[in-house]
């Protein structure tokens, strides 16, 4: 057989989420450096920005565009995109705010009050349902994503605002009498000190990172967003998947939406305008490439982290909120400048 | 005889339960006296402003009742449908010149502010740090609340203002803005922010962080939110705007106008002066915006 | 024939070496081009055939050493460059955008201007002449993608035609073109000799290229091994400087019986795919044994690849049965076909085999992922013990399972690709043009590798489009014309008569 | 010679911007059917809508959206995206309101009024410099098209915020006596009845027409929007026409941008936000393909005036705003979602 001295070695490309080596670590550098020069400078402007306390909240912070951000990479990984997170968390919220305040059977002249856990599960599965009719119009209809979840983006805002009639809903919390109590939990208390949000991120965060380095869906997900023929004839059921992380985005928008309502004990319909923008950011600061098949979860919570403390810390050094946009643009620019020098010849579209 | 046509009411956006009021009154009044009215909005985009004057141009209305989007950006669109022959009424917000309109009708937000700020200096004390929140600044109502605020706190020096952001009149990001501002200033007795919604947002992230009974939080507009939470004792007041009266009025001088050829009113820049609710006279609060005598 | 030296050298590389990295593509090579002659090039996959190329024009630059042009250094700036001096060459992958029209591909990046812009009607004109000249009837203003293969690769012949040059670089250039087209481009291509036009053909078509070849060039792992005049070469000459050893595409295994009919096609229809009212797979039945190796020749577009997609589930036909092992399969998506032990190793590997942005080792487990999952988890174990078993089986030369797949030469992606769809532990494989792009050494071990595991009871279908491929180790060779069988023959069966039930037998 | 009758006849598939044909109307008929749908319903409902002078006000809004869709159909040609667009007209806008009101020249202690043609070629050349930059990162640095574009959205927001501090220019009119008045022109004059604002998109979808159909940069543009690297190989300058088209995106955004704030008579800081999802829309709506290489400027022309007439139209008849996104979000998707079934596998990426 031939001489095989022509074997190029293997260059360290393409981060394949799964593992961990001081080389991943140090490849996933640039968020990660990212992050560590935002905490400096910071700390060096602020004395209160290096604090446990603020770490958390400013976590808790971040929950919500690292929960979005998770589904995003999802969908990302595949080769898509999704616009419409934002919105969907916003429906999400009110419709959860709604449970909350009752829903009037007509038919039977009573109103219901489900348990928190009901209007959890309602609403994750609402989210569910608006991810997939994304994932329907770009597996089955063959809808471009930019487009299909630019349009479910739209009509997803549209049906929220409908529903509250541009109101938001503000008795989140439940009474005792009524049995559904509990609802504020998610965004106010504390397990051993920490967020319950950042509990939740976290936690989605170990689920998706299982599922993408552990599981046979991580394996399919990644070979579809590279390749999607070279997929399906290896077997694997690529509408499947598609549909999958887009209805994973749309539950993981709805646990956003929820943790959000909670954080703020209120539910409205604007809530998460142009939210969808922060996640890519951060998926893409996070090394995944907006191509498919490439990208990891620590990385696009790292990438995540990046924008939630260089925000956070904006506000708190007092930087205006002009230059906070100045700066938020620069990083993003600079942050993926960085990438693109890693992958090189190789994140171009293939 | 019953009065007929269109009256085009442009808000700025619904999903404030301000401006959704703002609407709804002047809708109601306008079907009362006989007229037919829709409502839009333009969403503090005066492109979009604009686009809204010319449909209510081709829609030939008699009247237009509008809250600005832009103090000075709003002005060619009022123009534009003066040229067009139809009568505009502001509301709410002011354009940054007379003689376009035919009325402008607008809370006294200064007053407000200096009625806000005395029963804010009132909860607080009379020393301590303290931050605002401030209003989309595009929006004249912003600086004014602003300045209103200054004048009155800086005649107690030992008040010290630590910081102050932007947070666009919205709720998620007075919360967000709050938290980080919480994180640089944990000392602060008070929080002064420029409307209910931003002031709402403060306040969840003050109880997150177990700091409500420290802080004091006032607000401004007289939201129904706001007044559930000055009941429930976590806001201090709320400056309520008559936004209820001044948009129903604003359609009232419309129809005096297309009646009459006159507004019935002295001056065309009208002030409404704002109310104070507090926990005293919270009760008062009979609906939307409406404190009753 | 004059001798080689009788003629001008054209264009020359003197020492040209190339590295990329730690990896040396050429190592100092120096190679002839000469005035209205044929140089073939022939060297195993990664001997450095198409680098030396893409630096004869342009495309690259090399690490150290010269290029001569008509007796002068010289230095290629770009392709474009190159192109201006009178060097063009067909790249061995496809270069056109699918979006465009055959004409825009061909005049692209040199437009020919008229007063009010680019001159359409002319270049319209000129495409029109080249298609004649090729006896192809591909309308100029049809957009690529809607075209076969094999006519695309005569839309990159004719734009690298068109240019006029004095120097034509063809890499590989009827790898998807059938023998009588073949044969209208060796035409074409003493035309331009005979005018003076110097050409450099690659293909891994050993025989083909013999017929046109005027003197012939080695490499092999970067150096020039060999050169000789056409008088003096043959296939064996070829092969045992390519690979330094003789080559056998093998034998049908024997000294087993086969067992029952593994795969049965009946009556299986097809209608074309692009929606023209005619049959690409045509009323076919066709029964294979457990242990049976099939070839399945046929020209270009007999219905070949469509067939083999049908089987494997990508394309859902219109009527017909399907089984594997007596049981309907028709109904079944791919995967659940894989799992049943039906797997089609496809005809593009770029396109439709490997995902470029894995590893080889993930490329090969990703078929069989089932096979290493333990409850909701992958066991990372089970799967390196795949990888590697499979590694070993297929024998891909690769520094482990890790390595992009991108690193690996054209045969041993190959390979990994055979050895994914082996690793599913299939009772029937469908190879479709397994050895497309592949230099013979590594054609011979995926023959072998097939005659082993018919040996132990797979059933083996291929298609090819070389005859002496259907003569080596297929027990039956069934020949595809239109959509249907039109012939069946045993291993004994000659070249000609082979030809013959194709339809090429007037045009060869 | 091989049997030929396999040719397969040409199905019409991608409109190649060029030439004029009934069969490539009735394709691009999903944006032209719609169109008259539109404006055959919103007559039916309304009175007014059917009229000369709606139509051209329509046309005139209108005019904003075709001009910056014009300049994303190029970046989209060419597999690109451009989300700076709302923010290069914001920045434009505000930098030509800033030179009505006079350039203070400190070295000199006056004060430069600039005649109105230099304030308008002054802010086209701002334009093509920051679309200049966005073209330059993603050829020269490799950023994907989306973070580049996105960065420099941010960046250019926040320069406009901060220049002139959050506030809006008004006095864009001039005076007579500094000699550059003329502004107002652009937005509010006629010629033979019909609006500037129209006549000026018209010219450039002209301009933009015959460079697509008839130059070689509009042939270039196809081919690396179809296969980057063949054109590469053919000589393309692929990088040349990477940039040109970022710039060209550039210059009309910021002629949208003038073009705006001559028709409000005042520049602000926030204007054209999420303008560039409605260009998006626009292209996509018109045929064009996200993955490059596949649109026209006459599709995306009608699909600007469907979103334009479509969204006029709900006005008119009166649906609520909520119903408004709601429709717009619909619309896009079905619109596409019979593109898509045109292209049908042709639209897979290549
Ligand atoms: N861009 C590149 N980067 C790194 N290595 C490369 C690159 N291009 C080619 N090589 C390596 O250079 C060697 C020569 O490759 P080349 O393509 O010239 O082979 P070839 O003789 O044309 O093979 P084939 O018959 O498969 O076409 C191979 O080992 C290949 O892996
Ligand atoms: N009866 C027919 N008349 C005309 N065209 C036909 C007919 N049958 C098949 N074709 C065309 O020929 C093509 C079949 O090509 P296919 O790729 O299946 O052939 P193949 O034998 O696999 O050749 P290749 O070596 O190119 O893979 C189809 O695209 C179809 O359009
Ligand atoms: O005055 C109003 C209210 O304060 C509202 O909350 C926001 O917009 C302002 O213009
Ligand atoms: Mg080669
Ligand atoms: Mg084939």
């Amino acid at each position: 057989m031939s001489d095989q001295s022509h074997t190029r070695p293997a260059p360290a490309s393409a981060p394949k989420g799964e593992g961990f080596s001081l080389l991943r670590l140090l490849l996933e550098g640039r968020a990660f450096f990212a992050l560590i020069a935002i905490v400096l400078v910071f700390s060096l402007l602020s004395p209160n920005y290096f604090t446990l306390p603020n770490f958390l909240i400013m976590a808790s912070q971040v929950a919500i565009y690292g929960l979005l951000a998770i589904g995003m990479l999802l969908v990302i990984l595949n080769g898509g995109i999704d616009l419409s997170v934002g919105s969907i968390l916003a429906l999400c919220g009110v419709v959860a705010g709604a449970m909350m305040q009752g829903v009037e059977v007509k038919a039977m002249g009573v109103i219901l009050y489900p348990p928190v856990w009901a209007v959890v599960v309602l609403t994750c599965a609402l989210g569910g349902l608006v991810g997939a009719v994304n994932g329907v119009l770009v597996a089955w209809f063959r809808v471009p994503a930019f487009v299909a979840t630019l349009g479910v983006m739209y009509v997803a805002r549209g049906v929220a605002l409908l529903m509250t009639n541009g109101l938001t809903y503000n008795n989140l919390s439940g009474k005792a009498e009524l049995g559904n109590t509990g609802f504020n939990w998610l965004g106010f208390n504390r397990l051993w000190g920490i967020p319950i949000s950042v509990i939740v991120l976290f936690t989605c965060a170990m689920i998706a990172w299982a599922m993408l380095s552990r599981s046979a869906f991580g394996r399919w997900l990644y070979a579809s967003g590279g390749n999607e023929r070279a997929a399906e004839l290896s077997g694997v059921p690529v509408r499947r998947v598609k549909i999958t992380v887009y209805t994973l985005s749309g539950v993981l928008s709805a646990i956003a939406g929820l943790v959000l309502s909670s954080q703020l004990t209120s539910a409205g319909p604007t809530a998460g305008t142009t939210y969808e923008l922060t996640a890519i950011a951060a998926v893409v600061i996070g090394g995944a490439a907006l191509t498919g098949g490439r990208g990891t979860v620590l990385g696009t919570m790292l990438g995540a982290f990046v924008i939630g403390f260089l925000s956070a810390g904006l506000v708190i050094v007092g930087v205006s909120s002009y230059w906070q946009t100045v700066f938020t643009g620069a990083v993003i620019v600079l942050a993926v400048l960085m990438n693109s020098i890693q992958y090189g010849k190789g994140a171009r579209k293939a | 005889a019953s009065a007929d046509g269109l009256i085009s009411i442009i808000v700025t956006d619904p999903a404030n339960p301000y401006w959704f009021t703002e609407g709804e009154v002047a809708k109601a009044t306008a079907e009362e006296l006989g007229y037919t009215a829709n409502v839009s909005s333009h969403k503090g985009d005066t492109n979009t402003e604009s686009t809204l004057i010319d449909t209510a141009i081709t829609n030939k209305s008699v009247a237009i009742i509008l809250d600005p989007a832009n103090a000075d950006g709003s002005i060619g669109a009022v123009k534009k449908a003066v040229d067009a022959g139809i009568p505009v009424f502001l509301v709410n917000a002011e354009i940054n010149q007379e003689g376009l309109a035919k009325a402008q009708l607008v809370s006294n937000n200064a007053q407000g502010a200096a009625l806000g700020a005395q029963q804010w200096v009132e909860a607080v004390g009379d020393s301590g740090n303290f931050v605002e929140l401030f209003g989309n600044p595009a929006d004249n109502n912003a600086a004014t609340r602003s300045n209103g605020y200054e004048t009155v706190i800086t005649q107690y020096p030992d008040l010290v203002k630590k910081g102050q952001e932007v947070a666009n009149w919205d709720r998620t990001q007075g919360y967000q803005k709050m938290q980080s501002l919480l994180q640089a200033n944990p000392d602060i007795i008070g929080v002064i922010s420029g409307n209910d919604e931003m002031a709402l947002g403060a306040i969840a992230a003050l109880k997150e962080a177990g700091k409500l009974e420290q802080v004091k939080v006032g607000g401004f507009d007289g939201s129904p939110d706001a007044v559930e939470a000055v009941k429930a004792g976590e806001m201090q007041y709320t400056v309520l705007q008559p936004v209820a009266i001044f948009s129903a009025e604003a359609v009232r001088q419309a129809d005096n106008f297309i009646k009459t050829g006159e507004t019935g009113a002295a001056t065309e820049k009208q002030l409404f002066d704002c109310l104070l609710i507090t926990a005293e006279n919270v009760d008062k609060y009979t609906a939307p915006f409406v404190l009753s005598e | 024939m004059a001798g080689p030296d009788a003629r001008e050298v054209v264009l020359a590389a003197r020492n040209v070496a190339k590295s990329y990295g730690a990896v040396h593509a050429l190592k100092g090579v120096n190679f002839d081009i000469h005035r209205g002659q044929v140089t073939t090039l022939f060297g195993e996959n990664g001997a450095g055939k198409s680098t030396l190329m893409k630096i004869l024009s342009g495309v690259i630059q090399p690490s150290s050493g010269e290029i001569i042009l008509d007796g002068q250094p010289v230095t290629f700036q770009n392709s474009t460059h190159a192109r201006d001096l009178g060097i063009s060459i067909i790249h061995q992958e496809l270069s056109l955008a699918p979006n465009l029209s055959v004409r825009d591909n061909i005049f692209m990046g040199r437009e020919i201007m008229g007063p009010t812009g680019v001159n359409y009607a002319e270049e319209e004109a000129q495409v029109r002449r080249l298609m004649a000249g090729l006896e192809e009837d591909i309308d100029p203003l049809t957009p690529v993608e809607d075209l076969r293969l094999g006519q695309q690769q005569i839309v990159e012949i004719a734009r690298a035609l068109s240019v006029d040059s004095r120097i034509l670089i063809m890499d590989e250039p009827t790898s998807a073109l059938s023998a009588s087209e073949v044969e209208v481009l060796f035409k074409v291509i003493n035309d331009l000799t005979a005018k003076g036009v110097s050409i450099v053909y690659i293909s891994h078509h050993l025989e083909e290229a013999l017929q046109i070849t005027d003197h012939a060039v080695v490499l092999r792992d970067g150096t020039m091994t060999a050169w000789a005049p056409r008088d003096q070469i043959d296939l064996n000459w070829i092969v045992r400087n390519m690979v330094g050893e003789n080559y056998d595409l093998g034998a049908p295994p024997s000294g087993y019986e086969f067992g029952k009919v593994a795969l049965s096609v009946q009556n299986l229809v097809l209608p074309d795919p692009g929606g023209n009212p005619y049959n690409v797979v045509d009323n076919l039945s066709l029964d294979v044994r457990a242990g049976e190796v099939v070839c399945i020749y046929g020209l270009m577009g007999a219905g070949r690849t469509e067939l083999m997609e049908t089987l494997a589930g990508r394309l859902r036909a219109a009527s017909g049965r399907i089984e594997l092992e007596g049981a309907g399969i028709s109904h079944l998506s791919i995967a659940q076909r894989i799992a049943r032990g039906l797997a089609l190793v496809p005809e593009d590997r770029q396109r439709d085999g490997l995902v470029q942005t894995m590893s080889v080792g993930q490329n090969l487990s990703l078929a069989s992922i089932r096979a290493f999952t333990r409850g909701i988890f992958t066991s990372r174990r089970a799967e390196q013990k795949l990888i590697r078993d499979t590694i070993r089986d297929v024998t891909v030369k690769t520094p482990g399972g890790n390595a992009p797949i991108g690193s690996l030469s054209g045969g041993n992606q190959q390979k990994v690709v055979i050895g994914k769809i082996m690793a599913t532990k299939p009772k029937v494989i469908l190879l479709d043009e397994p050895s497309r792009g592949i230099d013979i050494g590594a054609k011979a071990e995926v023959f072998r590798l097939l005659a082993e595991g018919a040996k132990q009871g797979l059933a083996v279908v291929y298609t090819t489009s070389e005859v002496s491929e259907c003569l080596s180790i297929a027990h039956r060779i069934i020949v595809m014309h239109k959509g249907r069988i039109s012939a069946e023959f045993d291993a004994s069966a000659s070249k000609e008569m082979i030809m013959a039930a194709s339809g090429e037998a007037h045009a060869a």
